[in-house]
């Protein structure tokens, strides 16, 4: 069949298109058809279908998202904001951090392994684009039950794909989380962050300028992954006699993609790339569409030249194509043969594909015949916006009104004692170790910490001991129960974790992670979510710097609960200063700070103790969090405490637990006056944290404590080998460290 | 007792790394004329009783539905002579 | 004047640069070593790093076996140089045979990453003067392919030879024979081990343990004395 | 182009826990009758020019000393038909 050039599109108005297939809808081809001024060739086809779908142009969340820009707090520390491939952050002494959270969910369910590494391969070439060195990823992870059968086909593939695929790139994992809920049964929640480092000088962007500068392919060749409907198109187009199966599973290259690192990073120092783009979803389409509208000029791009794995491949499919492990980069002429040079170096494949114009049309053509003549901007930046209509789901009135905190108590301190051990070793509140004990927390020689404490911190600077933290957080169960709550809570959450380990909170990114936005149920829970997360960034003062959205994470009608996981990025002048969750001194004073109310809607307890959801979750004072961090801050700089432990699912006693078997001390609890046993030791009140103080240092701190006006109450003493609480019940901790420790194992090695 | 052998190969259109990296480091050790290399799974099943069309049938399951991953994998179930 | 410690990279080393950190802490002057070149730039020792070199695609250290720099590296090791091979490096040199044996996947068949308890077994080697023979120490320990393995008799002769330098303590992390973590050659300048000291080398950060300097004071002390 | 396969599988008296997992994983999977199963690897060379000795010869040079480790590994070369 005849090539489908701009120049046969226009003269054959009338051709059938396969727009629907494609996932356009038909406004949306109309629009497309206006746009032209005809009907557009296969591969433009191709390029709008892709670039307009949700997952590219934020076409149903937009509109709500453009709140974290209206609602941003003033914040000199943004170097970088939302639009670019992630945002940069000034942690000082010259140095700017850059973060981002993606979530790669569905390809996780279909072939968790390759699913999951290819997540942490796409986050990784985001950061890099922006010019910064990646030091570190985390996984925010959300399976189904942990006794379904099918959860144990997809966490430990999912496990061992982000394990093989990080560790093999020498990135510590520091952190992240593993949460089972059956709502996730069939929409596991993969998300993926990353973190790198760079000098204020080095932050790069993704535009093409400068006519005559030359356009860069580098890294894998181009095969058929990931195209998916696109060969549809191809066979519509092209003789359908080619090889039909496309692979909609991308495999990773974690070698490959170490090499581009390595390889990245010395172009950089050498200066040769004035403009870069990581190739991710939607491939060489995006990558060129986006560099050519953030851009001044045009672009030109001969796309035969472009090395492919699969000789077979159309035009379309090779536009389309998801290959990873690849990058685009807009470099000087005369800059082009060092930059080769370099390549090469690296036995990385490099080759000039185009070169920016002096036009403002992505022009692309295929052996010498154009078949792409579009205004970038209308593919890259202009995609359609959807103001989808939400409403507040009828149910959600019943579900507040099912008020947790009438489920039946323990009667009994044996029926507590046994209830707490029942709790800390359900799968969701016990032990990850056999799940992060498969990921290489050393590498690079900096990390400070890295799970199980509170969050991961890496030292960036060797002689000053500059160092940053970053938490992720975020719980379904809250969320569900009051959207906007929810997503204030996942936001205090990751704050408290951050300022725990004494890390002063600086900005945002997060993964938005949602049912299908066709359903006005749905898209009101997403509409409360994101009012609530900046309303809650603007009252901190950390301005959200980049994200990712995944909506249609739902089995038929059942939509997952909504999940907003929220990253949290921390600073901290001098790492030797950092705060440990472990109890590890005898003596030393155990305080908790903050105000415990009777708070169980949502809670750990009513799902492990009586498989139920419902009432309000904990209510959130975000001036409290705030101030809580403060303290959190001053008492690790002046050296006040020796331990922080923050308290969030499971309550009081799931922290104690968690740092006395980290430390392999005990501790004896004392019920404070005003509070029973179970609400001390269950309740999820937000804005509180438990601090283990030296005893010479307990009067200044407390003095602080009450000078500032939060609340902190003397509960015990780090003491012997069992965690007690007088009165009521004591748990030897050899079998706090059972019950915690072997769920997890049982149910997947 | 008679040996079964199941060979699982990516499929043609998934990348291959581990045959790349094996290809790409021939011609350094000297050995040319290799066009293409793919690095794919062995397995060796030894079968207790006779291996009749019904185990062979059950063993062809047994590849689809365990040893390889058909989203991404091919295999061939052959009797060892 | 300092000694010089070449620290090999290899396409896909993971470790170089914090081996070259390890090496500077201990007095010791690092020298970057590309694996293209054959030139050892006169170095007095070199470290193969840990990392996957080529992804280990084929064999943990198959590949990487093969490059230029190792010529010069199997030469001068057969001289005396003294050469450590950590982790992937350890698997590079049992490829050379330098060392004898293999490594293959850990029994469990996971990756593993955590704080492992050795005993130095021999502390006459280059690497390991600075140790007491029988001392325990701990280093992080991070990998997949970790399971040492070789015939009977090669143990056997290990054995009596004293050249088992390293055992594992607290349980066999990954199948290797006899818990065996790390060998020497008969001359004792070849030393490869599976766990890795270059993580554990400042207070604070990994493990926040330092028993791994030792293997890089005990190299500065040889080629100072020497 | 003319195919020919290497097989490399770990020598019998080396421990192979992955093919012990396969196999312990089978009863679960309603699989019985498998004795023992081992877990090797596969390599698929396209060769240019003619499959003759000489190439043969120098395919198994390049098995015994790059494909296979002997030390632990056997393996065979064949044309594939
Ligand atoms: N939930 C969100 N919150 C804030 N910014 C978001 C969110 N989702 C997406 N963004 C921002 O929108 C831009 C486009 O996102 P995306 O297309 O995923 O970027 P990329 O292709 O670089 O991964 C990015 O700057 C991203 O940070
Ligand atoms: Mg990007």
């Amino acid at each position: 069949m005849t090539l489908d050039t701009v120049k046969h599109a226009a003269e054959t108005p009338d051709t059938e298109q396969p727009w629907a297939e494609l996932g356009l809808k038909q406004d949306e081809y109309a629009r497309i058809r206006a746009i032209l001024g005809r009907r557009p060739t296969g591969a433009e086809l191709a390029m709008y279908s892709v670039m307009w779908s949700e997952h590219c142009s934020y076409k149903s969340s937009k509109v709500h998202l453009r709140q974290f820009g209206e609602k941003a707090p003033e914040n000199d520390a943004l170097l970088v904001g939302i639009g670019e491939n992630a945002g940069v952050v000034d942690v000082g002494q010259n140095y700017a951090v850059t973060f981002k959270v993606e979530s790669h969910n569905h390809p996780s369910y279909i072939e968790p392994y390759q699913g999951a590494a290819t997540g942490i391969g796409g986050i990784v070439r985001d950061i890099l684009a922006m010019g910064a060195r990646p030091v570190a990823v985390m996984d925010p992870l959300r399976f189904g039950a942990a006794d379904h059968p099918d959860t144990k086909r997809v966490l430990p593939g999912v496990v061992a794909g982000i394990g093989g695929y990080g560790n093999c790139l020498g990135l510590p994992n520091i952190g992240g989380e593993v949460v089972f809920d059956p709502c996730y049964q069939g929409n596991p929640l993969v998300n993926a962050l990353c973190v790198g480092v760079m000098k204020h000088e080095d932050i790069h962007l993704a535009k093409a300028s400068g006519t005559g500068n030359k356009v860069v392919l580098y890294g894998a060749r181009t095969g058929g992954d990931g195209i998916g409907g696109v060969s549809v198109l191809a066979s519509e187009t092209f003789d359908s006699t080619g090889p039909a199966k496309r692979p909609a599973v991308q495999v990773g290259d974690p070698f490959q993609e170490k090499l581009l690192i390595e390889c990245t990073l010395e172009l950089f120092r050498e200066n040769l790339v004035e403009g870069i783009q990581d190739l991710g979803g939607a491939g060489l389409s995006c990558a060129t569409s986006e560099l050519a509208s953030a851009g001044s000029g045009g672009m030109r791009v001969e796309l035969d030249t472009v090395p492919l794995r699969d000789a077979t491949l159309s035009p379309e499919e090779i536009l389309m194509s998801e290959s990873q492990e690849r990058m685009c980069a807009v470099v000087e002429p005369g800059k082009v043969d060092r930059f080769l040079e370099i390549c090469e170096k690296w036995d990385v494949i490099a080759t000039v594909i185009g070169e920016v114009t002096d036009g403002e049309r992505l022009e692309i053509f295929w052996h010498g015949e154009q078949i792409v003549d579009v205004p970038p901007r209308t593919v890259a930046h202009e995609g359609p916006v959807y103001e989808r209509p939400y409403a507040r789901p009828e149910w959600q009135d019943a579900l507040q009104s099912d008020d947790a905190n009438r489920l039946p108590r323990p009667e009994t301190d044996e029926e507590l004692r046994a209830q707490v051990l029942k709790v800390i070793s359900s799968p969701n509140q016990a032990s990850k170790s056999w799940i992060t004990g498969q990921y290489d927390r050393f590498v690079q020689g900096n990390t400070v910490l890295a799970q199980p404490e509170d969050s991961g911190m890496i030292r960036i600077d060797e002689e000053t001991g500059l160092g940053v933290a970053v938490a992720t957080d975020g719980n379904g169960r809250y969320t569900k129960l009051d959207p906007y709550a929810g997503a204030r809570l996942a936001l205090a959450e990751s704050y408290r974790n951050v300022a725990a380990t004494g890390a002063r909170p600086l900005a945002i990114s997060n993964c938005l992670n949602f049912g299908s936005p066709e359903d006005p149920g749905v898209m009101w829970q997403f509409a409360e979510a994101t009012r609530g997360l900046a309303d809650g960034c603007l009252e901190l003062g950390t301005p959200v710097t980049g994200g990712n959205v995944s909506l249609y994470n739902q089995t038929g009608e059942t939509a997952i609960h909504p999940t907003p996981v929220v990253a949290v990025l921390g600073v901290i002048d001098d790492v030797a200063r950092r705060t440990p969750m472990a109890f590890s001194e005898e003596g030393q004073l155990l305080y908790l700070l903050g105000d415990t109310k009777e708070e169980l809607g949502g809670s750990a307890w009513s799902q492990v103790v009586h498989d139920h959801l419902g009432g309000l979750p904990p209510a959130v004072d975000l001036d409290r969090e705030k101030l809580l961090g403060e303290i959190l801050i001053s008492a690790s700089r002046d050296g006040m405490i020796d331990a922080a432990h923050d308290l969030s699912d499971g309550g009081l006693v799931q922290a104690v637990a968690e740092s006395c078997l980290r430390g392999g001390k005990g501790a004896r609890l004392v019920v404070p006056d005003g509070l029973d046993a179970f609400t001390f030791l269950f309740s999820e009140s937000a804005g509180r944290a438990v601090v283990a103080v030296p005893r010479s240092e307990e009067l200044r701190f407390t003095d602080m404590c009450g000078a500032r006006g939060l609340p902190a109450t003397r509960i015990g003493v780090i003491d012997g080998e069992s965690l007690d609480v007088q009165g009521h019940f004591g748990l030897p901790l050899a079998e706090v460290r059972e019950a915690h420790e072997a769920t997890i194992p049982a149910l997947f090695a | 007792m008679a040996r079964v052998v199941v060979d699982v190969m990516l499929k043609p259109e998934i990348l291959d790394p581990q045959g790349q990296a094996v290809q790409r480091a021939l011609p350094r050790l000297g050995f040319e004329g290799i066009a293409d290399v793919r690095q794919g799974k062995r397995f060796e099943l030894e079968v207790e009783g006779p291996v009749d069309d019904a185990a062979l049938a059950r063993i062809h399951e047994m590849a689809e539905t365990f040893l390889a991953n058909t989203v991404i994998e091919d295999f061939t179930v052959r009797v060892d002579s | 004047m300092t000694a010089r410690v070449g620290v090999i990279t290899f396409p896909g080393t993971l470790d170089d640069r914090d081996t070259q950190r390890a090496v500077r802490l201990a007095g010791l002057e690092p020298v970057p070593l590309w694996h293209r070149d054959k030139d050892l730039k006169q170095v007095d020792a070199v470290v193969l790093p840990g990392g996957f070199s080529y992804g280990d695609y084929l064999r943990a250290g198959a590949i990487s076996r093969f490059s230029p720099v190792m010529e010069t590296v199997i030469e001068q090791a057969k001289g005396g140089m003294p050469v450590l091979g950590i982790c992937n490096g350890f698997q590079v040199l049992t490829e050379t045979h330098l060392l004898p044996g293999a490594m293959l996947r850990n029994n469990h068949l996971h990756f593993i990453c955590r704080d492992q308890k050795l005993r130095v077994e021999n502390a006459d080697t280059a690497w390991t003067a600075d140790y007491a023979a029988g001392q325990e120490i701990s280093v992080p320990l991070k990998n997949i392919d970790g399971r040492y393995v070789a015939d009977e008799r090669t143990l056997d002769e290990l054995e009596a030879e004293g050249r088992v330098a390293f055992r594992y303590l607290d349980g066999n992390p990954n199948g290797s024979l006899r818990d065996i973590a790390g060998i020497t050659n008969a001359a004792g300048n070849v030393v490869g081990l599976m766990p890795h000291p270059e993580h554990a080398v400042e207070p604070l950060i990994g493990t926040g343990r330092t028993d791994g300097l030792g293997f890089f004071t005990s190299l500065l002390k040889k080629l100072v004395s020497a």
